[in-house]
């Protein structure tokens, strides 16, 4: 027997069956007890404790607000091995990367219950000043030091931790304030473990989703990440689809509630657009229609590629990006960023940070642009520039007698082509453009260009819908922030 | 444990060592070594130190094949060259690959403390293609069956 | 009147039409006695000089080999004072960044006539070993050392000049081995000049155009970049694609055969997808079938935002790959790429570089992937994506008799769920997936997973059009091709 | 040249000096100052020396509002304090804006040579908005027709 089975516990007879109280309780000894520090943990005051923290430090309250606000979250993936480089980062993360959500990233020794092994490492690496492990070694920190973690930031914190043994680890961190937790039990069978069954690792991961059961009970929502399955090389989302499907119904018979589900960019954007809106409506029809989980708030997260990426840095912004963009044609909720660095090593947090800030631009610029999806408004914008510009072209070229120099000078004199902010004083400067609620740039008013009657009705049309959306007329500061607004992040800033 | 027959060209144990899932890289390294002729001892993920000794006696291997990306390698990996020769197969050859460090320090550095200290045969970096371990190991065998020691290359 | 109008010489009444030779040739030896070195320029010469150079080194003919290869151009801005300089940069651009096309910015004193005052920054910038020039001031230089800079990299050179006054500079680079030149005369008329009537900068660019004229002539093709018009704030991309068509046609009257057409980002996707789309079909009509000019050669490039760029370099990649995305759903041939620290100032040749790294792993991952602009694909893959986690959801729940954690646990051991590279081993490992020749997964060995007929016939057939598509069969090194064909930076790699 | 009649706050001539054509930044900035009740002469880009000397003797200006993007202001700005002096208005504040040198030197040494060693009296880094200019400028002005003299500030 290899030495990570040491904290196995026997397992009863597999069901998604809700655990009876005996059951987890008499569990409950049994998991507290693997490590000294399982004797801080105490459920009520747990629920007082997040109870004191301000609302939107809760994930699953957080992804609530960005739902219905039509805000998309970003969350990096972060661990390191002390406290004090763990706080560093996470306040990095938010206060510099402007993280929606932060994580932390538990060490693979804890996640093997190599809580020995990893005390060890942990001094070491506060002794050397150095971070020598891949995560955060939560049990060896425990409780309070977690609650101090957590305490350093005003955003919540999601614990990320791929393990077929999650019980102390997650007892700590939600007893330490964090309100999340990546799961569950089909993607850490199939990628985490070797020989670990099914029915092992779901009996593990009902204890997390019982002890979420217990939180909610207390007035504590606490929320779950879902993976599904995946393998890091290119695999249908379809599968993970179902497990996800699988795993959150598991959840949801213990009590969990808040399901933030997985889709993965595998590169093609018709399958990568398709698949986060058909794990989406499956998922709700199965979880909240067909088991009746009527209350159970679905969000859909987005995970870049998460195979092989290059260690050159500009080249993974390209694959960061384009995670991003394909995201939010698809209607992603959330993503969880693998910095640029992924292929290099564990990211140093400025480059984690700046990542963050590449896909914020990313979700800035296409905030509200969801018409890509449809062939329709793209058949009919290419239609009416095709118009216009004929429409332009047919009356210079007839003033200018079809020579296109004299159509040139003349067009430009009379005002038939015209621009905003020319340099040139041959530019009447008569034109006046705005951004429309999408972002497209509509005439305010053509001067004197022959923009087809059609065209400029649909412009206004545009315009109007901006004005009523805002409350508020369109003037030159809108025209002073419509030229700033790309540099700023957001295309339109209403 | 899967192991394959034809011991001619060689019998490799291979394993990603200590709490390590990544897989993959060891798979592909796996099947290259069987296209090129080598039988394969496959461990798979989160093999312990004993479970590649215990193999390698078992099947009378000629090298271990060590792989390491999570960053735990400075955990899993001291201490191994002793363990082999305690169990009487000091001689054997082992390299190790995938991303031995947190981070990346200078190779140069890495290289040091895997094969000058802790008594590895050959380590390679993470982009490393199959191909060039594989040519090294012919070699190191060839030589190894030729009686002559190897250590220190790479 | 202001030094800049130093340079100017009477003006014929306007028109399209060609220039006789004996306008131009009297016009030519005006031009060329502007400044000494312009006693260098031989026609003849130069024509022999191109001729003897690899023809992918010309600008026409490396932008129709990419137009007929499919294959996508990026190439970035940049210019420096010295020709060591200069020398260092392109070949930094070319063998690092990978540019298909290089540039040369000529700096503002030459594009202002001012080569007396432009003498003296580049001998001082040549003595402090410093690039005090915000360009290449390619008239002081002289043809012998611009053909230095040109022969030192194995692409072709574009010559990047906003100008009116671009006759002896144009000269210069021409000669000297440049293939193509930024124009023409409405952008430069509206945003680089104030008083220069367009009569003016249209008769100064004619002179460009027939210089073209007789390029081709002597068998070397030219290549021209057409701006049309545009200010880097907001506008209509209508009224840059009808000054592209003014500018064309004015160039082709004189003999130019060979335009990139520019299109820009603005920032709606709808908008933006639209205006290259547009512009081409509008352009293509006129040049090509109104004013019969059937042997001209147009391709599209896309300008990114040209507008202010945020200071911070990691949004800035979000906007660079952003542009990428939305010119690859376009079909834009070209990218025209400011770099990430665009918003800072004049861009060192690393982070340069870099930009055209992440563009090329945008432009990698695209490549081929044309269905978003259709509805109709994302409908259809959507609808098979929910067919098939019906009928896997469907399966295993049954065998768990409506139990999850049952319907996991068999689904597995019997293989209806499966997954390729598992570490586990509960995890049957039959099913095999590779990518289609869109980068579509799909399902090469479904082993036990229950794929609905018509999604299983539908992978079949998009695999098959891959095999055939590249005449090989679909083998475990493809499927080790396709874990890293985004880590390399294109999604199929065939 | 167009200029607007109220001179109660101030005139101010502006314009993108030299060889630079970049002229988004100082329209938006003369809306500003228009705004605010200055009267504006605007000379838009590729304004001279003598054009800004010019206007403002004309005018009566108060300042100079000089806008450089292109990177070129070293090659356009050294020698304009000394001109204006020789004109006979020595006094006149001159402040420049939008983006002075090529690539970002430490902004403590660009402040050092357009104002203590070219005379400038303010100079504002590219991503100034124009209110701050303003209020110092409003501040510059009533302390110059008090009597005082201000050079050297921001
Ligand atoms: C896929 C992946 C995962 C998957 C692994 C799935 C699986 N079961 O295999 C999952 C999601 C499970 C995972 C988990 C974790 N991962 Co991970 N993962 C990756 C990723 C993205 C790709 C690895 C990969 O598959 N590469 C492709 C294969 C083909 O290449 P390769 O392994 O390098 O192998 C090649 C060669 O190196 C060579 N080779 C490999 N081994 C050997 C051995 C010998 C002897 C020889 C000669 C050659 C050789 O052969 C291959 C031939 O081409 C990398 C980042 C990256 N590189 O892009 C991170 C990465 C390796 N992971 C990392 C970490 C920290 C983790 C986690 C701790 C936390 C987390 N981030 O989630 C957990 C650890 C879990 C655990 N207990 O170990 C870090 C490691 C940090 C470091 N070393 O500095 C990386 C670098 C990401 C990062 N930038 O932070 N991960
Ligand atoms: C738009 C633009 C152009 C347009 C200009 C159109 C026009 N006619 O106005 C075009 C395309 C023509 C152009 C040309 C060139 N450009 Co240009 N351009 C830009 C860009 C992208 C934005 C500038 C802008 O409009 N900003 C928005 C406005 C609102 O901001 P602003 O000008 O900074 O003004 C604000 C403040 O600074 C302040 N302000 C401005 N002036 C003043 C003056 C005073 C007294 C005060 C108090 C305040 C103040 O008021 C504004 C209030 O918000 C910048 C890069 C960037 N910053 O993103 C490059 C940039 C300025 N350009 C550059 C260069 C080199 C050129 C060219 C030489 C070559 C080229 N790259 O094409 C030519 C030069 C032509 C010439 N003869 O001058 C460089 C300058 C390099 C440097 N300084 O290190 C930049 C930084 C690009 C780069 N990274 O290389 N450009």
């Amino acid at each position: 027997m290899s030495e990570i089975s040491a904290g196995r516990v026997a397992i009863p007879p597999l069901s998604a069956d809700r655990w009876d109280d005996a059951r987890f309780d008499a569990e409950r000894a049994k998991i507290l007890a693997t490590w000294p520090t399982g004797a801080d943990i105490d459920l009520a005051d747990a629920a007082a404790f997040h109870k004191k923290r301000a609302p939107l430090t809760n994930v699953p309250r957080k992804r609530a607000w960005a739902k219905e606000t039509g805000n998309v979250l970003i969350q990096p993936y972060g661990g390191v091995t002390t406290l004090a480089g763990q706080t560093e980062l996470i306040r990095y993360l938010a206060e510099e990367g402007g993280a929606d959500i932060v994580p932390t990233t538990i060490d693979s020794q804890t996640r093997n219950l190599k809580f020995a092994a990893a005390e060890e490492a942990l001094r070491a690496s506060e002794r050397q000043g150095a971070e020598l492990m891949n995560g955060f070694p939560i049990v060896n920190h425990g409780v309070a030091k977690t609650r101090q973690l957590v305490q350093a930031v005003e955003v919540p914190v999601e614990m990320r931790i791929g393990t077929v043994f999650p019980q102390l680890a997650v007892e700590t961190g939600f007893a330490g304030g964090m309100s999340s937790v990546t799961a569950g039990p089909i993607y850490y069978t199939a990628h985490y473990s070797r020989d670990t069954s099914f029915a092992e690792t779901i009996s593990n991961w009902q204890y997390v989703f019982r002890l979420i059961g217990r939180y909610a009970e207390l007035g504590v929502p606490i929320g779950l990440q879902i993976h599904g399955i995946g393998t890091s090389t290119p695999f249908p989302n379809t599968l993970l689809g179902a497990c996800c499907v699988l795993e959150t119904l598991m959840a949801a018979a213990q009590g969990a509630r808040s399901f933030s589900i997985d889709a993965r960019l595998m590169g093609n954007m018709v399958q990568d657009v398709a698949g986060v809106r058909a794990i989406r409506e499956v998922a709700e029809d199965y979880v909240c229609r067909r088991f009746g989980y009527h209350d159970a708030m679905i969000t859909m997260d987005r995970k870049s590629w998460s195979g092989r990426y290059p260690e050159d840095i500009a080249r993974a912004y390209g694959i960061v990006c384009y995670n991003a963009f394909t995201g939010m044609l698809a209607g992603a909720n959330e993503f969880i960023a693998n910095s640029v660095q992924e292929g290099v090593g564990i990211p140093v947090k400025e480059t984690n940070a700046d990542t963050l800030k590449a896909i914020r631009q990313v979700v800035g610029m296409m905030r509200g642009q969801q018409a890509m999806l449809q062939a329709e408004p793209v058949e009919n914008e290419t239609r009416l520039m095709k118009l216009e510009m004929s429409a332009i072209l047919d009356a210079v070229l007839d003033l200018g007698k079809g020579d296109p120099a004299r159509a040139t000078e003349l067009g430009f004199r009379y005002g038939l082509i015209d621009i905003p902010f020319a340099a040139s004083r041959q530019c009447k400067n008569e034109v006046m453009v705005a951004r429309d609620a999408e972002g497209a740039v509509r005439y305010l008013d053509p001067g004197k260009i022959p923009v087809p009657r059609e065209v400029l009705a649909y412009h206004r049309d545009c315009l109007d819908k901006r004005e009523a959306a805002r409350r508020r007329k369109i003037d030159y500061q809108t025209i002073v922030d419509d030229i700033f607004s790309i540099s700023r992040g957001i295309l339109v800033i209403d | 444990m899967s192991s394959d027959p034809s011991p001619g060209k060689g019998t490799i144990v291979t394993g990603v060592i200590g709490d390590d899932v990544h897989v993959i890289g060891i798979r592909l390294m796996e099947y290259a070594l069987r296209l090129n002729g080598f039988s394969v001892v496959s461990l798979g993920p989160l093999a312990q130190k004993k479970e590649f000794i215990d193999a390698a006696i078992e099947t009378a291997a000629d090298a271990l094949f060590i792989s390491s990306l999570n960053g735990h390698a400075e955990l899993h990996i001291p201490g191994l060259r002793d363990a082999c020769v305690e169990a009487g197969i000091g001689n054997i050859l082992i390299y190790a690959g995938g991303q031995l460090t947190i981070r990346r320090p200078d190779w140069e550095e890495v290289r040091k403390r895997f094969v000058d200290e802790l008594g590895l045969d050959r380590i390679y970096p993470p982009n490393v293609s199959p191909d060039e371990p594989i040519r090294d190991l012919e070699r190191d065998i060839r030589a190894r069956r030729a009686g002559k020691s190897t250590k220190g290359a790479s």
